[in-house]
């Protein structure tokens, strides 16, 4: 199978500048809270991060086809990229990541990376890799029953098409041509086990044994992911079923702040893979059209900089829930 | 009112809830076409249509995945997992998803789906159509269990169960569908979720039973009675978790003698828990140990009948139980 | 996917004439012998029946390339072909299927069709649908780490695809090319549902999205499935890895004693099937070839006959097992 | 006699145990080039090479199951769970198959795995890295639960778990594997499955406890001892299922009074086993009410340090049910 690659320019794939810059600010702004998470953590104040570094083309790439309020996300604890292109803030992430109070995800009950929001359609996600494919195929199922044209985007990295969640979810939504795009971000690695050893034959190809397309591509090119997703949500949205997308990238950090990676792989390879940052390669193509120079990019540069900075800091400030609040929300009430 | 027995109980309130409220759908195995292999669903997709009845692949966990994913976007559904010994493959989105849902973020999102399971031992069920497995299910806090036992309760709770914002197992004792029948409100009878049920008063021994040992446990009281004077109040929880602690510790209170029945197996069931309720917070009340009955502790209830039999608690032992604590 | 058919005959697939009346002679023993347990079901003297009929060339095709002691079968509830051939007796069969003490399987603790042999390695199983397929996997694995040629045969029907345990072992046995090979016997329905209710696409194309093989086969044609399951072992005993056969079949039985069929599927279509019943599809192969003739056939018919009544007759006056017996061997002794 | 902490101890265990039987392996996720999330496989690939210290696939059936089927082709797995959150997928391999293998083939085939699964809070672990599952298994005859506490215990009985003839669920509490150290024998110290433990000898009440809870419930024996002169009997249980309930009976005779402490959810939790077992078979001897204590029903832990301090039984909490059950 070939991966695909950039077909066309974005003017052939309908993006104009605007839209440029939003995936481009996106991609920046969840390195640069990614990168103070780091921070944090290293000052003692984060307890854990677990980062989306290497792979925000695949996330802004594939989330950029969501229709907000139509659509709904299952994103896995990466995509961060995603949760802050449909309109979820720095604040939210470090109230998140400190586990605050005012963490829009849980209130500070769940780990840093378990998004929910209702109002922007992402559901509530956990930590069980895997678990959120079946799902999302019923939720695919309801605009299905109902004969709506939302379409259901749900992701995860490459290991979690190894459980038979992901299985399940595959063939039910080919059964039914469910209305619902599967986004695998292959970084290569499960914390320490290579994909050798996670992913027999490929993942993309199983998709035509479910009966519907499957696609590689690469997921450090960002309008090469929207370009496949694009296709796939259309798809989706005429009722033609459902489509598999496996976005080749990189885990460019340790699996997490509780990870040595050196335990498992070289450093030389995450040089490689760094020289294929999908930000760089992205703000090359925007310089190339002339659509970013130099200083717009050092200027959005401090922008976002300072946006973290005032994030964090509102967030560092920010207090804990109280501890009694552990007790209560257990059942909802009728 | 009709009369009814428990499996056209359930099948009527299914049907009533989805004649009321479009969302309400059912999905599981077998369900559409044939009915179910009980027969509870019979009807319902030539009414409904094969969109909201509908035979999903033989995979329990899409099932339950999928009812969940069906209620966030606007779905009431009830899933029917075929037998109850086959819910594991399920396990993982009831107890770490359903369940917890609503909590983990912080109330933003809801999980209001129904799981119906035909549990208990039936002749000719064998090890893997027979078992009772409340127990995986009763320390899972944001999910109800509930198992009635009595028609009207069964179609009133299916009721409750699917109205109920919160992700609910339904537990039906397969050998007990067809078991009695009586007389069932037509209109919205309405079962709290969380309430137990108080079948027959009585001042000298509690027993807390559920399911086919209910029944027993009925019998048996009724015999007491006439043979020996013993008045036993008899005390079916209906709910298991959360438990309706109070009117098991008003029995005990009241008689000072507690007996629990179920089929599970006996170690490690939910009746060590009930037990554990009363003789922490009965305990100045109580004039005799609290009694447990239960299957004894093998994998489940054998092929070959005289196995089988002699694998459940018979209604000889739960009188010799009785008749011990009476007498304490 | 062309479905397989014969490609040859006996002669080039390395067959002679013993080997066909050996695989004929246990076909039909099987039918036999399910058709008796059928008339004990009636006879209010079985309480449960659940039927090999008309997947009998399958299994006997499939299971013809076991090499008793060396391999290691996971048979699935339907396959009394493979364990009447592999050594187990129509007495077994029917000890089973009444639960009396001497049932070789559980000795009457499970139900009928939960087949087990130590002795033959036919490994113990069970009800949930799938489950064994992980099992298979590891058995397969241990050779593997060993550096054996033993090869796992390990069987379900097509609606054992649809969980997840499927799938977690297919690509366990294409990440470690293990010895493993997959039947599928595909009878068209699980229950009352059909296979367009519970198969996306295809399941033997999905192989190649692992990695290995898949093929379908006509699984009424003994001949056929005896060929790529031929292979298939072949393959595995050369350290190639696994295969996955897809056998074509029908159902011809109610799914059990318990079930009514008229409730979701027409007659006309069972007639159908029965039109093509691989016992007399095999016969006329053998007559045609002048391996069987009329009166030979009746001979053999007769003698199964006899065998089966006898059988039928010692496990119907057989004793139970003591009612105290279900408390017994629950763990094991060291 | 070396110094280890429970970690090393497991390890220790583990190493030996491979290198006197070729047919020991080890199979988990991140278990081999990794040395596995917590360290306590680190080395082995090195030693064993990477076939009998295996990376599998991120699938807890398929870990289960093969180890299953790996038993049944003469090898004897000791298969890894990364955290106890994530073996609901592996839910059906182990309480429908594993530990019926035996029962249901009448004593045909065995299954000597052991799966190991790190339990219990842990600062930032939160709801899904953090529960105490026990509850989930110990109602499955054929299966053995155990969890030891102390490094000396822990290596003899993973050692033990290796070479039983049946599956063995081998708990680990994440929090306690650097907690302590002490020494633990070199030669093969023997500690049998289902053999309870008593830490130290009292008259006035027992308390049962395991894992963190049961160093907390010391700390406030010795606490109790000095300030009060109150004496407790501190039994650990070890194997949780089969329980070894003489030692427990013998001790709440002898006391009269019991408190059952654990990190579980409290209902439905395995102490209501513990405390059901001394309400009906000790019953004569009790001089107070069965006492439990546990985390509160809610899902599990939470992020959050304030939340999730709040969320552990404390060792306030703790003395003060032992203050009061001694008061009673
Ligand atoms: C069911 C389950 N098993 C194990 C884990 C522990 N775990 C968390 S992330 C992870 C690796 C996931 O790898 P992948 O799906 O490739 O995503 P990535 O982290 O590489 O983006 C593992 C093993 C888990 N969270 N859930
Ligand atoms: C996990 C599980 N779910 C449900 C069942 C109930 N059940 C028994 S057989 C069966 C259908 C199996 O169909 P298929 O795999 O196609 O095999 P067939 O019976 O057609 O040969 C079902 C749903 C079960 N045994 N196990
Ligand atoms: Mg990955
Ligand atoms: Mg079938």
């Amino acid at each position: 199978m070939a991966i695909r690659e950039t077909s066309a320019g974005h003017e052939a794939l309908g993006l104009d500048e605007d839209d440029l810059r939003r995936m481009h600010y996106h991609m920046l702004l969840a390195r640069r809270v990614d990168e103070r998470s780091w921070i944090l953590n290293r000052q003692g104040k984060a307890a854990f991060v677990i980062s989306c570094q290497g792979q925000e083309a695949a996330q802004v790439g594939a989330a950029y086809n969501l229709l907000p309020g139509n659509d709904f996300l299952y994103p896995y604890y990466r995509d961060s990229g995603m949760t802050l292109l449909l309109g979820q803030t720095p604040r939210d992430q470090f109230l998140s990541l400190l586990g605050k109070k005012e963490d829009p995800n849980s209130g500070g009950r769940q780990m840093p990376g378990h998004y929910s929001s209702r109002r922007l359609n992402i559901v509530t996600s956990s930590a069980p890799v895997g678990i959120q494919y079946p799902q999302a195929a019923g939720t695919a199922l309801a605009y299905r029953i109902r004969g709506e044209d939302g379409v259901v985007l749900v992701c995860g990295g490459e290991a979690s098409t190894s459980g038979g969640d992901w299985h399940e979810a595959m063939n039910f939504a080919g059964i039914h041509d469910l209305p619902l795009v599967f986004l695998v971000e292959n970084n290569v690695y499960a914390i320490s086990v290579h994909a050798e050893f996670q992913v027999a034959g490929s993942i993309a190809k199983r998709a035509e044994g479910y009966g519907f397309p499957g696609h590689e591509v690469d997921g450090n090119d960002v309008l090469a992911v929207y370009e496949v997703a694009r296709d796939a949500f259309g798809r989706a949205r005429a009722g033609e079923g459902p489509t598999l997308i496996e976005a080749k990238t990189y885990r460019i950090t340790a699996h997490s702040s509780d990870d040595d990676d050196r335990r498992y792989r070289e450093r030389e390879e995450i040089e490689e893979w760094r020289q294929k940052d999908p930000i760089v390669r992205f703000e090359k193509y925007l310089m190339e059209n002339d659509i970013l120079d130099e200083s717009e990019r050092d200027e959005i540069s401090e922008r976002i900089k300072a946006e973290v900075a005032e994030a964090s800091k509102y967030a560092e400030d920010a207090s804990f829930a109280d501890p009694e609040d552990v007790l209560s929300g257990v059942y909802a009430e009728a | 009112m009709e009369t009814m027995n428990l499996l056209q109980a359930i099948h009527e309130g299914l049907a009533e809830e989805m004649r009321s409220d479009e969302s309400v759908m059912v999905l599981g195995e077998d369900v559409g076409r044939a009915g179910g292999v009980f027969r509870v669903t019979q009807g319902l997709q030539e009414e409904f249509g094969a969109a909201r009845v509908m035979d999903t692949p033989l995979a329990e966990s899409l099932i339950v995945g999928s009812a969940i994913g069906l209620s966030v976007n606007g779905m009431r559904p009830v899933a029917e997992i075929q037998f109850a010994d086959f819910i594991p493959p399920a396990f993982d989105q009831i107890v770490n998803e359903a369940a917890k849902f609503h909590y983990r973020s912080n109330g933003d999102w809801n999980c209001p789906i129904t799981i119906r399971a035909p549990y208990g031992v039936v002749p000719g069920g064998a090890l893997y159509h027979s078992q009772s497995i409340e127990a995986w299910f009763c320390n899972t806090p944001g999910l109800k269990v509930v198992a009635p036992t009595f028609p009207a309760d069964a179609k009133a709770m299916i009721k409750s169960s699917i109205r109920d914002p919160n992700p609910v197992l339904f537990l039906e004792h397969k050998r007990t569908y067809r078991l009695i029948k009586e007389e069932v409100p037509d209109e919205d009878h309405e079962v709290p979720l969380g309430e137990a049920r108080v079948h027959r008063e009585g001042a000298d021994i509690t027993v807390v039973a559920y399911g086919l040992m209910l029944y027993t446990a009925l019998e048996v009281a009724e015999k007491l009675s006439e043979e020996h004077g013993i008045q036993t109040e008899v005390v079916e929880p209906r709910t298991l978790y959360p438990l309706d602690k109070e009117t098991i510790l008003d029995s005990a209170k009241k008689t000072g003698k507690v007996l629990v029945v179920s089929e599970a197996n006996l170690t490690g069931s939910f009746s060590g828990e009930i037990a554990a309720i009363v003789a922490h917070e009965a305990f100045e009340w109580l004039d005799g140990p609290v009694m447990r009955l239960g299957a004894p502790d093998v994998p489940a209830a054998a092929f070959a009948r005289p196995m089988m039999d002699y694998f459940m608690p018979s209604a000889k032992e739960i009188e010799a139980a009785m008749l011990e604590l009476a007498r304490y």
